[in-house]
């Protein structure tokens, strides 16, 4: 495990600094403006405990925008992210809590049912042909009730379960490097970003999702079942979300039926922040974990300078456009 | 059938809160034999929503309406439709500026906090500062509880000053986020105040999780996880309404004016604050949902 | 010899048009079978359902002797049939290599691909077809010809038994249509069955060994290429004969100057390109792939910035920031990518057609005017002879050639004085091309100035007055037209 | 006033029917049948009074929807409209309450606020080339904030204007036609729906509008300054959100400063199920329109019904998927 993370550290970040290089990830320059300027502005902002905190507060965000970025590359866009992990928490409440059974099983049932609602959602966009935005709206809606139909609209506490609030509290990092306690919901975020990056550049499955995204039609003429492609797709998304689900109902030790609404224009937002195109065709996990990045430091920064919360939201507006047009200017120079 | 329908149109559904008032309606429902139907908005904050409610209620031709305003003036003209059908409305939880109610089974959140305010001013030995998560910064009753508290504060506790107000919508995840934010910036808060479940919970979480030891944490409605932190020490107590009589209020006095008897013009529901010594007490117990 | 492919009756209706009407075509092992008919005439059409793309409303298709039904391009290519559409369909966000090879990628186990071998595997492709490009360049970035070499070598790739190319030259250049043509003798050798379309009559001399005809989506005939005259051919397909005259160079020696170019910079591309253009004028441009025509037609029109370089119009020097000044200063610009540049193909002819002159159909309160729009459209269609059920066609759904005619129309009608036409007859047929030189050269005796960039030089030559050659972003020398300049010393400037 | 409205009933119908057989807006027939199936299920639900009460909960939904309408055939997306319709609201009641302005100007001040709102999202899109989604979700918090700081995060009621409320309460119609006391939101909406149907089809706007949703680069080389008429497009859907804010504030009697969250997706989905498509060039306001009444018939019935408000949401899910679902039926078989 320390080699494991010593190694990653350096790479990880030589890898950030290559792929702004290469222009792809551009949000990165406007990352370390907002961090610099956070600093200077308040003594208390560049703490450790505030910068765990602002990485467990990116955690559950982080990891459902990395969902949406599968998706959304492949062309298509998920409204249900927000409601598929409150689901999903609900299911593994119902399976530790009401059903008493041990931990891998809850942790696995939220994954699976998260990938088989993924399952339906790519369903109806391939097999239906109805457009991602309303298959995804609707999957939205019915996950919304059947959140609160599943848990009889009340909270599901993980009581039976001691540790469960560990997965994402816990600090494996720091019980070896105690000077390091990275929360293990965002070790968590870190790792499926990882494997999301690998999956979607070194394997068929990414590729064939840049496929989709940048031309479905030429995908398809060349002899690929696209629509199986596109379900599996919204499947693995479905999966992620089952892992986010996992994540906060862990930090809050309790599935909570009535939350998630609202998380997937909030996920959808770090993934654009993040340089992916909403039309399909382009984009990198890197970017979007930068974007939920961005936001969160955003977020926790002006509360930490106490602005008034109706201005926070103005702020918070004005910086996100400005830093997607820092970036469009780097990109037009760097052209 | 001949039962009696009564749908109850509330400020929300999923939260806590009005799952409880919802949980008091249906005991009424049943001790009194009527149909109850419970509905209401996704956010406080959707007052139009709301007026379609309370129309497409209106449509099923009730034998009485409940309805908990979000906005005092907005839905008087269904109000008064309502009236003209001959159909008695109930208010709960906050009243409307209009006579048309027959009754309003509420609480008093402005004297709820006030004791709120107090009970911090005495675990924090009534000086330094504190922070307000709260849990809306436009509905009714996150003002009153805000206000409630600022106000209480500023007249019997100089010595105390309220740093900042932020506001989580009662999300859980969202207010521990605002919570945790506040800690960083204020590292010597004594004591945060959470106006409703999700903004009381959140704080709990937030202290936990960025080791906050010696913060007074005074937080508003029940639910499990307050009752637990008050149990295990990290919440010092709670102020509680009664949720679970208002919504069985609202139902017997709208089936009492059915049959013509006469109700007061308001149902004061109660407040208590709770804490881990008499947090079992069965009058405390009964008000309190899990 | 035994027949690879045989198609019958072939019957294939859209809404509103009879694309194929009982049309009868096979294909032997080892040949090269030319296709041909005017825009519009169904082969595309007869050419997707060979490849599964469509499904035909009734008739059979054989393949070697057995009845074979295609329900998608998957069933198509496995009974080995490969296809070159004659509209480009690549992924622009995947490298040339991920174009080539999507869908059969080598992979190890868990879907995980090989990068390395899939980059080498597509360099053993583009080293044997002589086609010099790095497989890791980003397909988007190219040129359409580039594209189009990609789109060859990808249905190379299936190693296929039988090849249909759709018009695989319209964009290409002499020398890369050299190069294809030695590649289709190899396969041709190794007993493939090549299936072409084409409306470059030369084309068919040099490569085609039968000719089958549609027209109106009807079976024409088939007669064999060496045996049969190219007027005979023309005439299957046109239903008349075309004749067309060699250019007569007007003396403009007195005429003003329309427009003039000076010192025109912009990256790499363009290198200090200065020169004229009289009123009247018909100035060719030629140049090998990449050249930089494409790019100096877009600066001058605004569409691309440039770094430095001046443009006057009419002896006034003109700021040119965008398409939307050029036109205002009477700079149209015809560009040869109509898909992407060209059309909204989800809209209909008419609305193409006045896209760039709709204020003048505009009353009081910008309403339009759609019934004078619509006859205005309705000239044109009957004057360019546009295949379409009625202006009201989606666009999308015309045959290339008729797209490509809706494009030039639209110019038309805007009637800028200087027009710049990048490959304006690309795939269009003979007959209509023969129209469209000789409205060209009517506009030019109407007082327009006209630029016409193209990579066929017997058209360049056909029509200019003047020819610029460009090589590597320079213009490296303007020679005179007609029978004054022969392809020879063209090519000298263009591989300088 | 008369003749016009009976003039234009049968018109309507016809023109409706005329355009479901053009294969254009075939949501209708999922209409009719959901109409259909509340009737029989409940006798409450064909009550003039219930009709009206449905017209009356489309009547903003729909203005936003036709606002978004606009921009989303011009190949964008307008996140803004909820909030934006919220802050003009505050405007008007700044203007009307606090400063005591006659009724137009309030009128008057907001639609240009709107207007001008939509003009900024139009310049970051056009001028800044910022995503769509982003301009507009960064305007989206910057107007929710402003409305809270504006009107000091307090509902404004409109006490000093009296007959404020009869704008979208009141029924002109009904004063002439006892019988048909259609009230006046549902006027403005099918007249805002009319005029903006008349823009689309018959004007340069529109036929802009659609060109650059279908091929911008195209449209932009034929000499056409798309810069300027997509900022245009972005202003005059702001505009038209303004005019929602006065309906609303007038239904509410005051300016809610916190609403309008939330309403952008549901505008945006009304747009959607009327068959417009998310990558513009191709859309109609009627299509519109009938997504708005399809949601609006669907929530009122299941209310009407008594489901329990989870399970409503469910069936929401479902039906709007399977409305969609019949419509790609019927458009793929009529190919
Ligand atoms: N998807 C479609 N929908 C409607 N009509 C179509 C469709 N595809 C082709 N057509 C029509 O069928 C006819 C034949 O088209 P096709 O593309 O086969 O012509 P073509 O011979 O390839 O012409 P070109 O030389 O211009 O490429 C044309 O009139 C065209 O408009
Ligand atoms: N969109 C683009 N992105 C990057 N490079 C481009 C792009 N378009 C053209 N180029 C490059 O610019 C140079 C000039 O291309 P251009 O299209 O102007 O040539 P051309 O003479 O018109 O040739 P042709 O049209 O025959 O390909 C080439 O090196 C080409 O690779
Ligand atoms: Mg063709
Ligand atoms: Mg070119």
């Amino acid at each position: 495990m320390i080699t494991e993370s010593q190694k990653a550290s350096p790479s990880l970040i030589s890898k950030l600094i290559k792929m702004s290089a290469h222009q792809r990830v551009l949000a990165f320059a406007s990352l370390i403006v907002l961090l610099i300027v956070f600093s200077i502005a308040s003594p208390n902002f560049m703490q450790t405990s505030n910068m765990l905190a602002i990485l467990q507060a990116t955690s559950v965000n982080g990891v459902l925008a990395v969902a949406a970025t599968l998706v959304i590359i492949s062309g298509g866009i998920d409204l249900s992210v927000g409601t598929l992990m409150t689901f999903t928490a609900v299911v593994a409440g119902v399976l530790l809590t009401n059903m008493n059974l041990p931990l891998p099983i809850g942790v696995l049932g939220a994954i699976l049912a998260g990938a088989f609602c993924g399952f339906c959602s790519g369903s109806f966009v391939a097999k239906m042909k109805i457009p991602p935005f309303i298959a995804t709206l609707g999957m939205m809606l019915i996950l919304k009730g059947l959140s609160l139909v599943v848990s009889g609209a009340r909270p599901i506490y993980f009581n039976n379960t001691p540790g469960f609030d560990e997965i994402s509290r816990g600090s494996l990092i720091g019980e070896v490097l105690p000077f390091l306690p990275i929360p293990n919901g965002v070790l968590i975020l870190f790792i499926v970003a990882g494997v999301a990056s690998y999956v979607l550049s070194k394997t068929i499955l990414g590729r064939y999702c840049f496929g989709i995204g940048s031309n479905e039609e030429a995908v398809r003429l060349s002899g690929v079942n696209t629509d199986f492609w596109k379900i599996a797709i919204y499947a693995v998304a479905g999966g992620i979300c089952g892992i986010a689900g996992i994540l906060i109902s862990s930090r809050l030790n309790s599935a909570q039926p009535a939350l998630g609404l609202g998380y997937e224009l909030e996920a959808i937002a770090a993934v654009v922040i993040g340089g992916t195109s909403l039309s399909g065709g382009r984009g990198t996990i890197i970017g979007t974990l930068i974007g939920a990045l961005i936001m969160a430091v955003l977020t926790n920064g002006l509360r930490v300078l106490s602005v008034a919360q109706e201005w926070q939201t103005v702020v918070t507006g004005i910086i996100i456009i400005l830093a997607v047009y820092a970036d469009m200017m780097r990109r037009q120079k760097s052209k | 059938d001949d039962q009696l329908y009564i749908p109850l149109i509330s400020k929300g559904f999923q939260h806590q809160f009005w799952q409880a008032v919802k949980q008091g309606a249906d005991q009424a429902a049943k001790e009194f034999n009527v149909r109850v139907t419970f509905e209401g908005p996704d956010t406080e904050a959707q007052v139009d929503r709301q007026i379609d409610m309370l129309a497409a209620a209106l449509a099923n031709k009730p034998d009485a309406i409940g309805f908990a305003a979000l906005d005092s003036q907005a839905a008087i003209p269904l109000l008064r439709k309502a009236q003209k059908a001959g159909i008695p409305v109930v208010a709960f939880d906050s009243g409307v500026e209009s006579d048309i109610p027959v009754t309003t089974a509420t609480t008093d959140n402005l004297a709820a906090s006030a004791l709120a305010a107090d009970k911090m001013a005495e675990l924090i030995g009534n000086k330094g500062q504190v922070a307000v998560v709260a849990h809306s910064q436009t509905g009714t009753t996150g003002i009153d509880r805000r206000d409630g508290f600022l106000k209480r504060m500023k007249e019997a506790h100089p010595n105390i000053e309220v740093v900042t107000v932020q506001y989580g919508d009662g999300d859980q995840l969202k207010s521990t986020e605002v919570a945790r934010a506040i800690l960083t910036s204020y590292p010597k808060l004594a004591g945060m105040f959470g106006t409703n479940e999700g903004s009381a919970v959140g704080v709990v979480n937030a202290a936990r999780e960025s080791k906050a030891k010696d913060l007074v944490i005074i937080g508003f409605d029940s639910g499990t996880a307050q009752m637990n932190a008050i149990r295990s020490g990290l919440m010092a107590g709670a102020i509680t309404q009664n949720p679970i009589g208002i919504g069985y209020e609202t139902v017997k006095a709208a089936v009492k004016t059915i049959k013509g008897e006469k109700v007061p013009k308001i149902i004061d529901t109660g407040f208590y604050y709770y804490t881990a010594k008499n947090i079992d007490d069965p009058k405390i117990a009964a008000v309190l949902y899990k | 010899m035994p027949l690879l492919v045989e198609m019958s009756g072939i019957e294939k209706r859209f809404p509103g048009v009879y694309s194929l009407r009982g049309v009868n075509f096979d294909l032997e092992k080892g040949e090269v079978h030319a296709l041909m008919g005017e825009n519009g005439a169904g082969k595309s059409t007869l050419m997707k359902i060979l490849s599964g793309v469509y499904q035909k409303d009734s008739g059979t298709v054989k393949v070697d002797d057995q009845l074979a039904v295609f329900d998608g391009p998957k069933a198509a290519q496995n009974a080995g049939i490969g296809i070159i559409h004659q509209e480009l369909s690549l992924m622009n966000d995947l490298t040339v290599a991920q174009n080539v090879f999507i869908g059969r990628e080598p992979r190890s186990a868990w879907g995980v691909i090989d990068e390395k071998r899939l980059n080498a595997q597509a360099s053993d492709i583009f080293e044997k077809m002589n086609f010099d490009i790095d497989p890791m360049t980003e397909i988007g970035s190219l040129t359409v010809a580039k594209q189009q070499m990609v789109e060859i070598a990808k249905a190379l790739s299936f190693q296929s038994r039988v090849l249909i190319m759709d018009e695989p030259t319209a964009a290409l250049n002499d020398a890369e249509i050299a190069e294809l043509f030695v590649i289709i003798r190899r396969l041709k050798a190794e007993g493939v069955g090549i299936i072409y379309i084409s409306h470059k009559m030369d084309e068919i001399k040099q490569i085609a060994d039968r000719v089958t005809v549609l027209r109106d989506g009807e079976y024409i005939g088939t007669v064999e290429a060496k045996e049969t005259p190219l007027s005979e051919i023309i005439s299957m397909m046109v239903g008349r004969e075309v004749k067309d005259e060699t250019v007569d160079i007007p003396d403009l020696s007195d005429q003003p100057e329309l427009l003039a170019v000076k010192g025109l910079n912009r990256g790499k591309e363009i290198k200090d390109v200065s020169f004229s253009l009289k009123k009247g004028e018909i100035l060719g441009f030629a140049g090998l792939m990449g050249a930089g025509r494409t790019e100096v037609a877009r600066a001058i029109f605004g569409a691309d910035p440039i770094d430095s370089g001046e443009v006057w119009v009419k002896g006034k020097q003109c700021h040119i920031q965008s398409p939307c000044d050029a036109v205002a200063a009477g700079i149209g610009y015809l560009s040869e990518d109509r898909k992407h540049f060209g059309l909204a193909l989800g809209m209909d002819v008419r609305a193409n057609i006045a896209m760039a002159t709709l204020n003048r159909f505009t009353s009081s309160f910008g309403a339009l005017n759609e019934s004078k729009m619509s006859s205005v459209a309705n000239d044109y269609i009957k004057q360019l002879g546009i295949r379409t059920p009625s202006d009201t066609q989606e666009v999308g759904f015309l045959s290339g050639g008729n797209q490509q005619k809706v494009v030039i129309a639209k110019w038309l009608l805007r009637d800028c004085d200087i027009l710049i036409f990048d490959e304006p007859t690309r795939g269009i047929d003979v007959g209509a091309k023969s129209e469209i030189y000789k409205l060209l050269e009517s506009l030019a005796k109407q007082g327009k100035a006209i630029i016409v960039i193209s990579s066929e030089l017997p058209e360049v030559m056909r029509l200019s007055h003047r020819i610029a050659v460009m090589c590597q972003g320079k213009l490296t020398g303007i020679l005179p037209g007609g029978k004054a300049t022969n392809q020879e010393q063209i090519m000298a400037l263009a591989t300088q």
